[in-house]
């Protein structure tokens, strides 16, 4: 789970990590309310998902009270990037004397934390050569102690008093880290100003398996409709762009699935996982889902294992019972009571494929405009 | 032959008294697996299946002489789990359980290698040395002997592929999950130098995905095996920045990507399939040699 | 630093540790009115930092008011073992269906946290034969979960819910341990009564080294007079029984002195260790308190290493000419700056031997009754 | 030859902008050990006898190869400079500083062990291989090359003893303090297997105390050696329950006496002294033969 700027500033408050002075605001009037009580200049940030917010123009700067007006009202309410602002954070404008980037994430080859720093902040950590950026390896029953943060300072270029400022910080960010069970703490960038380092972005990711460990903790409500919704059914689920439904049962076949479609010219329209060994009522309800997307194609790829295929049999029909399909389905199903299913199915005059590329092939096949079946299905575009 | 479990392996099952854990523990039974104890604290004294049920993993290992466990119990209890077999001298831990907190697995991960234990998983379908024995969740029906090594992060997925190999008569010696959360017990290297060294193995089945860096790493290894490789790497049209349902399945901050993945392998010489079906048919090709 | 039993059960019942209703009382009047509140029959303990309490005589049972009364008033401001009894505890007595010991401390040899249990209670661990003592060996970086704990308790022979309550118990000492860099946590007996496990008695030592991390712990006050003073100095002192004062440089040889002493005759007075490197006050300090412990002979040994042999010279003068010695010096100096000292030393009419155990035997002499040289010293006995 | 140490180890000073660091690091240099480096936080760029500080442990291996490191830091800061030391790649720590908590101990010695440090102290006197190098503070003119490895528990008593045996013409291959505090690095077993294996010890000198039972522990091995060892035990006039200077030298719980360690090393063949001086009479003894 991402959390916005503002929320994982203000977590980084209450550690005394250092911040620049800001407010959050929903309306032009308490974006100026804050502004005056910061003073001039200032930053106007928009509270939403996603990188890149200052090339796609979702980060404005004002130097007097018409401006923060202009820019928050500009800002607050429009699209960036496909997400609804909705809040600004207003933020005193520093003077930057360099920018520094410091992140700590797990590293899952290493299986420990690990703290990447690089004295080229301010841009994207990939675009960023390995001989500028530091690494330190982490731990895990040790900890972070000053000294750490200072081997990583030196890295830097730091010295003194600033040195150990950095290695204060990089002590509190990686208790956040396993306070909160972080995938990723990110400050980026991480500026000096005068002699002070200051926070002046803040990245905060917490692991979705470790939430019910921090009630406190905020919960996402900003997503793809139908990821959002998949969610609430504790689905595993993606959107893509494609116009071929995909359900499979276990990640790496459901990937598989995607990646075949697409080799075989087909556009996958989304990633959904129902699960390895799941039951008749929680794949119907899959189903639903991927029908309600209105797709060309709806593709079922079923290995059946401890999943039973009559189980998955029996889930289409349910589904079939009380909505109607609005796209062809194309079923593949193999394993465990696979010829149950067959019959179950073909009593309903559906069939189902045995070997997985074919299934692949013929919905590809489907979806394709020049296929001439387009409109086969009963749903409006 | 196999690696790391055999028909001898005595294996305790924590979480016994669970759905899951007594589903599996008759289906592993089924398959022949030693199953010689269940753990689940407070049940001390039932039986499962005919099988003895402890309060404890150390005494399931003192009066059953346990070598290797199996994790079937929820995750908010599976760090402590995983902390009990390995403070009790288990040597091979299968952790079936998915949804663990990362961090815990961090913790665990630390302390198998502090004691020197196998730890395969979190979220791993487990293990199966073909014939002799299954510990976790994969269908027994799909397995045979013979002589490839089959090691992956995905279960289904797996599951497709080793049948695949078995109904083309190309049996394994052993199959492993490494487990598809971001931190896990083993890399794809670690298995590979155990393939590398089994006599009867006499080719290797690697199936990857996106996300981490392990694929890179062993084609690092793969460069100086012996044995040749079959490889498939799921994830090629899955965009940056989603987790494709495997927590450690997700292209983020520039690494993790497919084409790094398949390159890497073919550079050390893997044969890389493109589509699954094709891994049987070259590593069949390759056995014919 | 040990705790008495009352500031142990302090610290225990913070931490959620089931123990006997009681309250503190320095009166008998107190001691009446907690004895009311609890109900009878009641338990007074006398608050000395001593074991064998009981067969001291310094716990008393009453089973109503005349006998708390009593008791209180004979046991408050009596002397047991030693040690003036200024406070009582007065604790409900518990029905005991079953004692059990269990403590924490660190094994030396594994350099390791280790839990001892076992269920034959109520006497001391060392009594108990190795059979029936639980031994469970703790993970510093992993610390105790429940299973260590259902683990001990299935040795004691414990089921359900006991085996979780033991084990809840565990954590609980483990956490204290831990949280007060405690040397032992010990309860004994551990006693069943019904259902319910309950601490009867409470040790709880912390480690001197680390007092300043707890500033909220209460100080000692209570031990042989000499080995406050000496604590007081920042000395390591120990009171013996014998009339030859000591004084030498490191703990080591300093115990071999103690022994030397002893082979040949002799009773040493005190383990004083000057430490390692020494300067001339605090060693002047260490020698003022050993005369004014009046022995019969005072036995300075000094291998000059860090330690000047020069330094002692002077640190011997500096005392004499302020006070008189009320004893015969045995001096001997050997090492680092050993001719410096010896030519101050004879110029002040003392001197001094190279050898250890020569300067030994004419310390013992000295002491001798036999030797016709008591009284040589100028105090009075 | 000499055992942990010699003449080319690289040492770093930790602590030696302080009064013990700087005065213990000339006394060293005398000595003719290789002090490569020293570090105190925020005084990087300062010389102390010539030596560059350096801010962290890391930058004084990166820039002089230190591969050994000695302790001088007060109690309090004690924990992190060994974490340090121990997490930078040090091979050979030595704590000297006193009082550390043994909480802290603790977790040091853990922390060593999982990343193979050999860790010495806390509370010790160092190491010191004669002619060659020390590292620690004992005086640098007891010591006289020779064949035997001396081992203990404290330090003005091995002092003593070592200048018994350089006065009898008896030289020393390796001392090392083991340390006086009730939780130290390595046990009497560690060394007495070290100088089995050095080619040029031919016997061992054992200097122990009450407390603990590593002298037990250590006859238990002494059993299987081929090398003679001479012991001493301090604190046969020690009461029960009294800490004697050392916070691991107290006989409590009916264990640590003083019986049952001289009782022990005799029965694993080891001659005991029973006054300091002995010491050397029976090791020149040993050495006629």
């Amino acid at each position: 789970m991402k959390l916005y700027e503002y929320l994982a500033k203000g977590i980084f408050r209450a550690e005394g990590i250092p911040l620049p002075k800001g407010g959050i605001a929903q309306t032009p009037e308490e974006a100026l309310i804050i502004a005056r009580d910061i003073g001039f200049p200032i930053a106007i940030k928009s509270q939403v998902l996603t990188g890149g917010r200052g090339k796609a123009g979702g980060i404005a700067f004002a130097n007097n009270e018409n401006e923060v007006t202009n820019e928050s009202t500009r800002i607050l309410g429009s699209m960036l990037k496909g997400f609804k602002v909705e809040k600004v954070l207003v933020e005193e404008k520093l003077t930057i004397d360099k920018e520094y980037y410091v992140s700590i994430t797990a590293d899952s080859f290493l299986k420990k934390p690990i703290i990447l720093a690089s004295s080229q902040g301010g841009v994207d950590i990939e675009d960023v050569s390995e001989e500028y950026i530091v690494k330190k390896v982490v731990d895990i029953d040790i900890g972070v102690y000053a000294y750490l943060g200072r081997e990583i300072a030196r890295k830097l270029g730091m010295q003194g008093d600033l040195m150990n400022e950095f290695s204060s910080l990089v002590i509190k960010m990686y208790n956040l880290f396993r306070k909160y069970d972080a995938e990723l703490v990110e400050i980026n960038p991480l500026v000096r100003s005068g002699d002070k380092l200051i926070a002046l972005d803040a990245r905060f990711n917490v692991d979705d398996d470790a939430l019910y460990r921090h009630p406190n903790l905020p919960r996402l409500t900003e997503g793809e409709e139908w990821e959002l919704k998949a969610k609430a059914l504790g689905l595993s689920y993606v959107q893509l762009d494609g116009d071929i439904a995909v359900m499979a049962n276990g990640a790496g076949i459901t990937m598989a699935t995607l990646d075949l479609l697409a080799i075989f010219g087909g556009r996958p329209a989304n990633f959904l996982d129902a699960g390895g060994g799941a039951a008749v009522e929680p794949m119907a309800k899959a189903l639903s889902l991927l029908n309600d997307t209105k797709p060309k194609v709806i593709f079922i790829n079923i290995f059946g294992g401890i999943t039973r295929c009559d189980d998955v049999a029996r889930a289409i029909l349910k589904v079939k019972k009380t909505t109607d399909f609005c796209a062809p389905l194309v079923i593949r199903l193999t394993g465990t009571r696979e010829e149950e299913a067959i019959t179950v199915l073909q009593e309903n005059n559906l069939s189902a494929y045995k070997s997985m590329e074919e299934a692949a092939r013929k919905a590809v096949a489907l979806a394709k405009p020049a296929s001439g079946l387009e409109g086969v299905g009963k749903c409006q575009y | 032959m196999s690696i790391l479990i055999n028909k001898n392996t005595r294996v305790v099952v924590q979480g016994i008294t669970g759905k899951q854990g007594s589903f599996h523990t008759k289906e592993m039974m089924n398959y022949g697996t030693n199953i010689v104890a269940g753990v689940t604290p407070g049940r001390g004294g039932m039986e499962v299946e005919g099988i003895p049920v402890f309060d404890t993993v150390a005494e399931a290992i003192e009066k059953q002489q346990a070598d290797a466990s199996v994790i079937f119990v929820p995750a908010p209890l599976a760090k402590e789990a995983a902390f009990e077999a390995i403070g009790a001298g288990i040597k091979v831990l299968v952790i079936v359980t998915e949804h663990i907190p990362f961090h815990d697995a961090l913790q665990i991960v630390d302390y198998s290698v502090k004691k020197n234990v196998v730890q395969i998983g979190p979220n791993s379908f487990g293990i199966c040395s073909a014939g002799q024995a299954k510990i976790g969740i994969p269908p027994n029906s799909i397995f045979t002997p013979g002589p490839v090594g089959v090691v992956s992060r995905s279960g289904t997925l797996t599951y497709e592929i080793v049948s695949n190999l078995s109904l083309r008569g190309v049996g394994q010696t052993t199959c492993l999950g490494l487990g598809g959360d971001s931190v896990v017990g083993l890399s794809f290297v670690d298995i590979l130098r155990l393939f590398e060294k089994d006599n009867e193995t006499r080719a290797v089945v690697l199936i990857g995905e996106i996300g981490g860096r392990q694929e890179e790493e062993a084609s690092i290894y793969i460069k100086s095996m012996t044995k040749p490789v079959v490889g498939y790497i799921a994830g090629k049209s899955a965009p940056p920045g989603k987790r494709m349902g495997h927590a450690g399945a997700i292209i983020e901050r520039g690494a993790g990507g497919f084409k790094s993945k398949v390159e890497s392998l073919k550079q050390a010489g893997v044969k890389v399939a493109e589509i699954p079906s094709q891994v049987a048919d070259y590593v069949a090709d390759l056995l014919k040699r």
